[in-house]
């Protein structure tokens, strides 16, 4: 059969892709004032990557992303769990979360969180996990 | 609204019930999520309606709304997303082993 | 603050997780998992420790004191549940080595098992409604992967009506936290029992404790246990038998803490459900039991008994029944493991759980065959073993609030327990030997240990039982004073 | 004054919203449904910008951009789903 | 009459512009005959509506509010871009998997090119 | 750590100890001989005591076992546990003598007959010895193990099997009935020690509990002495091999019910209940029992009927005994205090020459191959020496003298006769039954004590019908039953150093206020003059011996009485039909379909939930606090509900999905309308990613089409279905709204409304997640985490595709 081509599909989902994904990093960065996070910043990757493998197919993305995303997610977890852990190492409770205000060169007065890095786990751990399991379940034959 | 809300989510509790009480996997599948939709409305109408402006502290507003219930709906709606997938997966790997997807036929035999 | 509360929990979700990363190395696998269990086991023990001699222990998450941010919480309660966890885990560990395969092994068993542990710990230990229904969640889903690993036709298909019905209770659960928010606008547990003991327990908060206790039933398999007898006898058996021993009881330890802690002000009608529950799982889990010849089945079954007559126990509210409870439940959570444990080994042995077709095994296999005629003993309480003391305990509660009819029924079946698991001995040991060992299906090597261990531990568990009094008593005076537990999270805190 | 006016679009939306909603249930065809939840999509995106104004708040603007994309992932699932059975390949060459 | 109250009229007229073309899809959907025309007033008088409306949006906000929104462009931006492919693919996936067109339809120029091209087993039920 | 304790453990410890000296030494010494030092040191350590205890004093030890529960190992030994303590040991020591050489050391599992041998002595004397009731419980519960391992100790046959199940569960169930009865006690009295509780029987009887405590332990006492209905387990336990059946089956375990009626005696002695059940149950146990024997063929059979016949006596001398109490002192009480010497006399009489008789009839099992006493006949000279045992210990249960049983059997006449005259507990009108009963059951002694030795030793010899060649027992054998015959004839002649020694003190021990007053005085004589008791006797060998000899015309009387009506038909058919029917229940409702246990649970659901709301009367509906509703948000409720119905009935699963979709869309609006930002974003991207993963299973999944081609609708209508939602979903509502109106507490969501000053965020939403309530985000991804594991190998792990 004549496979039908996506050449429109395509262009526009090349388009797409950019502004998903550099809306994807804004909510994850939002997070901490506006809406967004590291969980929805996270699905919105995966929802980047995911229109990626509609519009193309796995094996070609994953040339380009050459990572086990089950070893992602564990890393993300991970990542999560340690910053709650250097609470601990401080002599604070678990999950004990550390923020301030630094005046930095270029950001000019920034809050710097240790949360931050939790939502960095979360993130990570978020498209890991929708990553595996469209890749798992589209694999399957 | 929160007496609509109320009545809103037991109309959705009855149609997911009505969905998980017949044979067919998919359909038992479709029956849960509309229940988890009736039970994170049903948590966000519980910590109260529209008391105030989204509980963002940037944007002005002085009152909010209950913002503990939203978390916890955020909370159990990805919980609730991990396990659907599951078993979404776990209903399609048992068709395949079984060859059916009516849990009528899944009752298992004796002679295992 | 005492950071060593969280330990239990993200010990094993740390080393798991480890794991994940490294895949390949299953000689890493095992010996980190051991060390895992023996680390949790011994912090336990160290909470244990402090427990009895500064009184509760509390972790306020963040820094954010309760009840606004999450506690976790170690009693003696959870500290002696916390210890048996570790050692049932460790034991039916040891014996997954031997029997689990490799298959599994490479796709993650024992980091699932470590995942596992990981839920029931954080189970024992929060003290936060809404952070009970993650850490479940966490359990729960730990366990869909157990049970469906190796895809076995039985597997899946038992596993989708564990999976359905567990997911519905989660749903139930959700909405349960719903309406206790709504109605005491908090979910911190010790605030909410401090909230209900102010304005007594009115008509909708034992609607709500109604609510809570058909959720917990549904995971404790406290009457609503129709899920039960399929899917614990699907997978392989190192699984099964730490289902067995542990995932109701996570569900009992709930129904525990919340009618001791927040809905203990009208016992003669909340408790009562709870006993006349107790009394139907008990009487429909003996029936079960004594119906089918099937080692499965009949293990399965007696699953239930037991969280029947722990229920009991809980049921009466009184310091003797919760004595019993306690005791009877560690003793559970043991004897369950191994008779599961051992019931697996049957299975492999010959080849099929019908006892028709099993015969003489105590031939080829002595000891197998005398440990588990112990572990029959003991499951249904007779003395010394450990089963013992918490039967006493359990009835003599029942008695003296003149639940006279629940004393009765624990006995009655506790008669019938005994029938069905002397049924599997003298059905599959006794009688002609029809096997030889060079015919049987697989071989007790490598499986034996972590079996004598648990056996060894149920009669000291009846023997020695002075050596726990001590901490049990701590356990039942703080269940039954809840004050302690509100003061030692709450800090004084009061709205 | 305004207020009386976006309730007035708001209603032409709802009813829009309805007689997506009727398509969805009329069908006939797979694809008529699909183009009825873009639709729904589309008027939803439309539906929370005016209620951000009612709300006087930029909250929500993610959640229109948000729904935008999705909405569009959602139908080219859909689209891709019905011509192949596929929602995702391994190997388009295959 | 301030700029405030003018914009905030501008902006409401155009929001009701706006959803007036949504409301003309809607009608269109409704009563169009086949699935291929129906996504032809799905896509484009909708997303006329939509891209009437958040302009109505943004101006209020960046008068009224001082808002001016990146997030708003780029919706409307987005919603230009996607719409147009969202429909070509769901009535190409239509026309593949043989959904009827309507009794009043001349002319099927594609038949022509996919004729004798057996595809797969229809998917759609 | 005192003497007696080690005494008591000793054969615990020294079970451990026996597979070893079978693995190493069996070959050259049968395991038996180890063993046999155990009873005999203990039997010694006993004897020493005795003149200690015939003083009147007693012996108390403890050592801690739990002792914050009291349960301690409080060991007492005063004149009723050290006979029993004697009895334990003298007879095992003879047991296991005649066991070395009844057992082969080549072919039998020796190693397990002793363990369970050990364990069983072990657990009888901590039984006797024990004062506190739970640990006596403890004992009694290990004594119904063993018992159960040594009836199976052949464990291939299908019959010892059935034989140690039955025993078991009925001696078991009686235990069972017994703790519950001692938890009762020491509620009443909050005490486990016995000695307490005999201070305090006036407490005990005053108690509600009195009746059902008492009636609880009896039944323990009854099953364990098999008593009438639960002697049944007995004649099955004969499958045990012969010195067992004559150590635990006729000379102590079952004797363990007499010593707990005994011991207990001064608890709820002189009550009416007391002394009604236990002599009643003795009597009718003693009727049924001789009756029955009379018509067994298998020589164990005979046996263990007479056993039973003989326990229902002494249960009913301790019944009629108990009257003492009520009197409590004075020579009426001392008339009824003789009952009690008599039961115990009795006792001592039945396990010596009972002993004996069982040990011959295992000589000649082991001689003969057979039990049956058709096969068997004119042994005597074939056997002379086994036959003189036989006779002596037939005639002795015969009660006839020069034999021990003789004195016993009058003395228990005496006391039916004496009986009748009291003037307590109704015995005016019923007591007369009481003397009917024990002489029609005396002449059914005398028939099958005869049939026991004539139909075996007299005769003819049938040699062609025996198993092998017999001829006489080795030495060996001989000397343990020779041993018990010579006691039998011993004690006949000088019962009143029997008297002296235990039996006074042991009276002493049940009935203590007898002993303060000094009227217990016992002394034996076999000559008593022409009393009633002698005419009896008379009587009993009269009629019995013209019945003997008539035996072949009237036994055809029992083939009148249906096979399946009795106690042990009902047993097995109730066994049976438990099973069955217990199968048909549970598998009525275990039907392994999801549906039907979902059913279940939602049914459970409405009726707790909705329940508790009614009859708590909690249903409260206020709209006072409801939020304003506007016609736009109706519209959508109502797409909603559209949209849902949709999924309900579509008849394609595309459908469906795309009414999922815009359900969900639907529901992220009302996150915005509701004011929850974070929330429409994540139910958004979740549906979305929902939807895509429907999309890309149903790649793998069939569809509704397959099932549903019959039926023109989507989905089949059920209205049992139907009618389980609707009430859970009113259930969920009417809740919703009562819990609406009554919120009784202010949120504590206020405090996060600083989560700028306290956590540096302005997303009062993301501040909690992230910061507040941290670690439940944590568990969350984990929960992903795990999700993501689970699918990755419940689509990459595939045993059962392997396999094939």
């Amino acid at each position: 059969m004549k496979k039908p081509n996506d050449i429109i599909l395509r262009a526009v989902t090349n388009v797409a892709v950019v502004i998903i994904l550099t809306f994807a990093v804004y909510l994850f960065f939002a997070g901490h004032h506006n809406p967004g996070g590291g969980f929805i910043g996270g699905l919105a990757f995966a929802a980047a990557l995911t229109l990626l493998f509609l519009t193309y197919d796995i094996n070609s993305i994953r040339a380009n992303f050459p990572f086990d995303f089950k070893v992602l997610t564990a890393v993300g977890v991970l990542i999560a769990v340690l910053t709650g852990v250097g609470g601990i190492l401080f002599d604070q409770p678990f999950l004990f979360q550390a923020f301030d205000y630094f005046d930095l060169p270029i950001f000019g007065k920034t809050e710097l969180a240790t949360a931050v890095l939790f939502d960095i786990g979360v993130a990570l751990a978020v498209i890991g996990t929708a990553m595996v399991i469209i890749m798992t379940i589209s694999e399957d034959r | 609204m929160e007496t609509i809300m109320s009545i809103l989510v037991g109309v959705l509790f009855t149609i997911g019930t009505y969905l998980i009480l017949t044979k067919s996997l998919i359909r038992i599948i479709l029956g849960t999520s509309i229940i988890s939709h009736g039970v994170h409305l049903l948590i966000l109408t519980m910590g109260g309606l529209k008391s105030g402006g989204p509980p963002l502290l940037g944007i002005g507003t002085t009152t909010f709304t209950d913002a503990l219930p939203q978390a916890l709906i955020l909370t159990a709606i990805v919980i609730n997303f991990a396990t659907t997938a599951l078993f979404l997966v776990l209903s399609y790997r048992a068709y395949q082993e079984l060859g059916t997807d009516n849990t009528a036929e899944m009752r298992g035999d004796e002679n295992e | 603050m005492n950071n060593l509360v969280i330990m239990p929990i993200i010990v094993p979700l740390i080393i798991g997780l480890v794991m994940v990363i490294f895949r390949q190395r299953i000689l890493f696998h095992k010996i980190f998992s051991v060390l895992t269990l023996i680390a949790t086991g011994v912090i336990s023990g160290v909470l244990m420790y402090q427990v009895k001699y500064d009184g509760i222990q509390t972790l306020q998450l963040g820094g954010w004191e309760a009840p606004f941010g999450v506690s976790m919480v170690a009693d003696m309660f959870s500290g002696l549940l916390l210890l048996t966890t570790s050692i049932v885990g460790l034991f039916c560990l040891i014996f997954a080595f031997g029997s689990i395969g490799e298959d599994r092994e490479r796709h993650y068993f024992y980091p699932l098992f470590l995942f596992l542990i990981t839920g029931v710990n954080g189970s024992f230990l929060t003290g936060d409604v809404f952070n009970l229904f993650v850490c479940f969640e966490v359990m729960l889903i730990s366990s869909y992967a157990l049970i469906t690993l190796g895809g076995e036709k039985k597997q899946l298909r038992e596993s989708i009506k564990y999976v359905l019905i567990n997911l519905l209770a989660s749903f139930l659960f959700l909405v349960a936290v719903a309406y206790l928010y709504s109605v005491t606008g908090t979910i911190n547990m010790a605030h909410l029992a401090e909230r209900v003991s102010e304005v007594g327990q009115s008509g909708i908060i034992t609607a709500v404790a109604m609510m809570f206790l058909f959720v917990f039933s549904l995971k404790a398999a406290l009457f609503l246990f129709f899920w039960l007898p399929g899917s614990y006898s699907a997978p392989p058996t190192a699984v099964a038998a730490i289902f067995a021993a542990l995932l109701t009881k996570v569900g009992i330890y709930a129904i525990f803490r919340f009618f001791t802690l927040i809905f203990h002000h009208q016992p003669e009608v909340t408790h009562l459900i709870i006993g006349i529950m107790a009394a139907i799982s008990m009487l429909f889990g003996a029936i079960g039991a004594i119906a089918f010849n099937d080692i499965k089945k009949i293990l399965t079954y007696n699953v239930i008994v037991g969280v029947g007559f722990i229920l009991a126990g809980l049921a009466t509210y009184t310091s003797e029944g919760l004595t019993g409870s306690i005791y009877y439940l560690i003793h559970d959570m043991v004897i369950k493991a191994v008779i599961f444990l051992i019931g697996g080994v049957i299975i492999a042995l010959v080849g099929t759980s019908k006892l028709n077709d099993i015969s003489g095994l105590i031939k080829t296999h002595p000891y197998l065959g005398w440990m588990f005629f112990v572990v029959a003993l003991s499951i249904s309480g007779i003395p010394p073993l450990s089963g013992f003391i918490g039967k006493v305990y359990i009835t003599e509660g029942t008695f003296e609030v003149g639940y006279y009819w629940l004393g009765a029924i624990g006995l009655i079946t506790s008669l019938m327990v005994l029938f069905s698991v002397m049924k599997i001995f003298m059905n599959s040991f006794w009688g002609e030997t029809i096997l030889s060992e060079d015919m049987e299906k697989s071989s007790t090597k490598g499986v034996m240990f972590p079996i004598v261990a648990l056996v060894v531990l149920t009669i000291g568990l009846g023997i020695g039982a002075e050596g726990l009094y001590d901490y049990v008593n701590i356990a039942v005076e703080s269940l039954m004073n809840p004050s302690s537990y509100i003061e030692a999270v709450l800090l004084g805190y009061s709205d | 004054m305004i207020e009386s006016l976006l309730i007035v679009a708001l209603c032409f939306l709802v009813l829009s919203i309805l007689a997506a909603v009727y398509r969805l249930i009329k069908g006939p065809s797979i694809p008529d449904r699909v183009q009825a939840l873009d639709n729904i999509g589309v008027n939803i995106i439309a539906a929370i910008a005016i209620i951000s104004i009612f709300m006087r708040t930029s909250a929500f603007f993610s959640v229109m951009l948000l729904l935008g994309i999705l909405s569009f992932i959602g139908t080219i699932a859909f689209a891709r789903f019905l011509e192949r059975g596929k929602v995702i390949e391994s190997d388009r060459n295959e | 009459m301030n700029l405030t109250v003018t914009s905030e009229l501008g902006a409401g007229i155009l929001i009701i512009i706006g959803t007036l073309f949504s409301f003309l899809s809607a009608i269109g959907i409704l009563r169009l005959p086949d699935v291929y025309t129906r996504s032809h007033a799905a896509s484009k008088s909708s997303t006329i509506g939509v891209l009437f409306t958040l302009i109505g949006t943004l101006i209020f906000f960046l008068i009224h509010e001082g808002v001016f929104s990146i997030r708003l462009i780029l919706v409307i931006f987005f919603v230009f871009l996607t719409a147009p492919v969202s429909a070509h693919l769901i009535s190409r996936s239509a026309y593949r998997s043989k959904v009827p067109m309507a009794d009043v339809t001349v002319q099927d120029e594609l038949k022509k090119v996919l004729v004798g091209k057996d595809r797969e087993a229809d998917q759609s039920e | 750590m005192t003497i007696l304790h080690i005494m008591i453990l000793i054969p615990f410890v020294f079970a451990i100890f026996v597979p070893l000296f079978y693995k190493y030494f069996n070959k050259r010494l049968h395991t038996g001989w180890f063993v046999i030092l155990i009873p005999i040191i203990i039997f010694v350590y006993l004897l020493q005591l005795i003149p200690k205890i015939a003083s009147g004093a007693t012996i108390y030890e403890t050592i801690p076992w739990i002792p914050s529960f009291g349960i301690n190992l409080d060991m007492y030994v005063d004149g009723l546990s050290l006979i029993f303590g004697l009895l334990i040991t003298g007879i095992g020591a003879l047991v296991i003598l005649y066991s070395i050489y009844y057992l082969s050391k080549e072919k039998e599992a020796l190693h397990n007959f002793y363990v369970y041998l050990l364990l069983f002595m072990g657990a009888m004397l901590g039984l006797v010895f024990s004062d506190n009731i739970l640990v006596l419980y403890v004992f009694w519960e290990l004594t119904s193990i063993s018992s159960f391992l040594l009836i199976a100790y052949w464990y291939e046959r299908e019959k010892s099997r059935y034989g140690a199940q039955k025993s078991m569960l009925i001696t078991i169930f009686g235990g069972l009935a017994m703790l519950s009865g001692f938890i009762m006690l020491s509620m009443i009295t909050d005490t486990y020690s016995i000695r307490e509780m005999f201070a305090m029987s006036e407490t005990i009887i005053a108690h509600d509990l009195f009746l059902p405590a008492m009636i609880l332990i009896l039944l323990g006492a009854f099953t364990k002495s098999a008593q009438f209905p639960f002697s049944i387990w007995l004649p099955d336990a004969m499958e045990a091999p012969t010195p067992i059946s004559a150590y635990l089956h006729s000379a102590t375990m079952v004797k363990a019910g007499i010593y707990l009626v005994a011991r207990l005696t001064p608890i709820f002695g002189g009550t009416a209940e007391w002394f009604w059940i236990i002599s009643t149950v003795g009597l009718i146990t003693l009727l049924y029992g001789s009756f029955n024997a009379v018509k067994q063929i298998d020589l164990k059979g005979l046996l263990a009927y007479s056993t039973i016949s003989q326990l229902g006596m002494i249960m009913s001398l301790l019944g009629i005994g108990s009257a003492a109490l009520y009197f409590g002192y004075g020579n009426e009480a001392a008339m009824y205090a003789a009952a009690i010497t008599a039961a115990i006399f009795h006792m001592i009489n039945h396990s010596t020459f009972k002993g004996a008789l069982f040990m011959v009839v295992g000589i000649v099992d082991h001689e003969t191959g057979t039990r049956d006493i058709r096969r068997l006949g004119g042994l005597m000279t074939v056997m002379p020496i086994t036959f003189t045992v036989a006779l002596i210990g037939s005639f002795a249960m015969a009660g006839l003298p020069p034999f021990n049983g003789f004195l016993s059997k009058e003395m228990f006449f005496a006391s039916v006769v004496k009986v009748m005259e009291m003037d307590a507990f109704n015995m005016e009108t019923l007591g007369v039954l009481f003397p009917i009963i024990a002489w029609v059951a005396s002449i059914f002694t005398f028939i099958y004590s005869m049939i026991l030795v004539f139909k075996t030793f007299r005769g003819k010899y049938k040699p062609e019908r025996l198993e092998k060649k017999a001829h006489e027992a080795p030495i060996g054998m001989l000397i343990a039953p020779i041993i018990l015959a010579s006691l039998v004839i011993v004690i006949f002649f000088f019962p009143n150093v029997i008297a002296d020694l235990l039996l006074v003190p042991a009276v002493a021990a049940i009935l203590p206020s007898l002993m303060e007053e000094n009227v217990l005085e016992i002394h034996i004589s076999a000559w008593h003059g022409f009393s009633a008791e002698l005419y009896m006797t008379i009587g009993v060998v009269v009629i019995g011996t013209i019945m003997y000899l008539t035996l072949k015309k009237w036994t055809k009387v029992y083939r009148l009485y249906p096979q399946n009506l009795t106690i042990n038909a009902l047993y097995n058919n109730g066994l049976e039909s438990s099973q069955r029917i217990a199968a048909s229940i549970t598998n009525k409702y275990m039907t392994g379909y999801t549906r039907d246990y979902l059913a279940y649970i939602f049914t459970f659901f409405v009726l707790l939930i909705g329940g508790t709301l009614i009859v708590s009367n909690s249903i409260t509906i206020d709209l006072t606090n409801d939020a304003p509703v506007n016609i736009f948000e109706m519209a959508i409720i109502l797409s909603m509900l559209v949209a849902a119905f949709t999924v309900l009935l579509a008849k394609s699963r595309l459908t469906a999905i795309i009414s999922l979709g815009v359900l969900g869309y639907l529901v992220s609006l009302f996150f915005v309308i509701f004011r929850a930002p974070d929330l429409a974003l994540t139910q958004l991207v979740v549906e979305t990613v929902t939807t895509a993963l429907f999309l890309l299973c149903f790649f793998h999944l069939p569809k509704f089409k397959e099932q549903t081609k019959k039926q023109k609708k989507g989905v089949p209508f059920k209205p049992l279905n139907l009618i389980i939602s609707i009430a859970v979903g009113a259930v969920v509502t009417v809740f919703a709204l009562s819990a609406n109106g009554t919120q009784i507490f202010e949120p504590i969501a206020s405090y996060y409304e600083d989560s700028y000053e306290l956590a540096g965020a302005k997303n009062i939403v993301n501040a909690i997640l992230v910061d507040f309530r941290g670690i439940d985000t944590m568990l969350e991804i984990f929960v992903l985490c795990i999700a993501a594991l689970s699918v990755y190998t419940m689509i990459k792990l595939r045993l059962s595709r392997r396999e094939k």
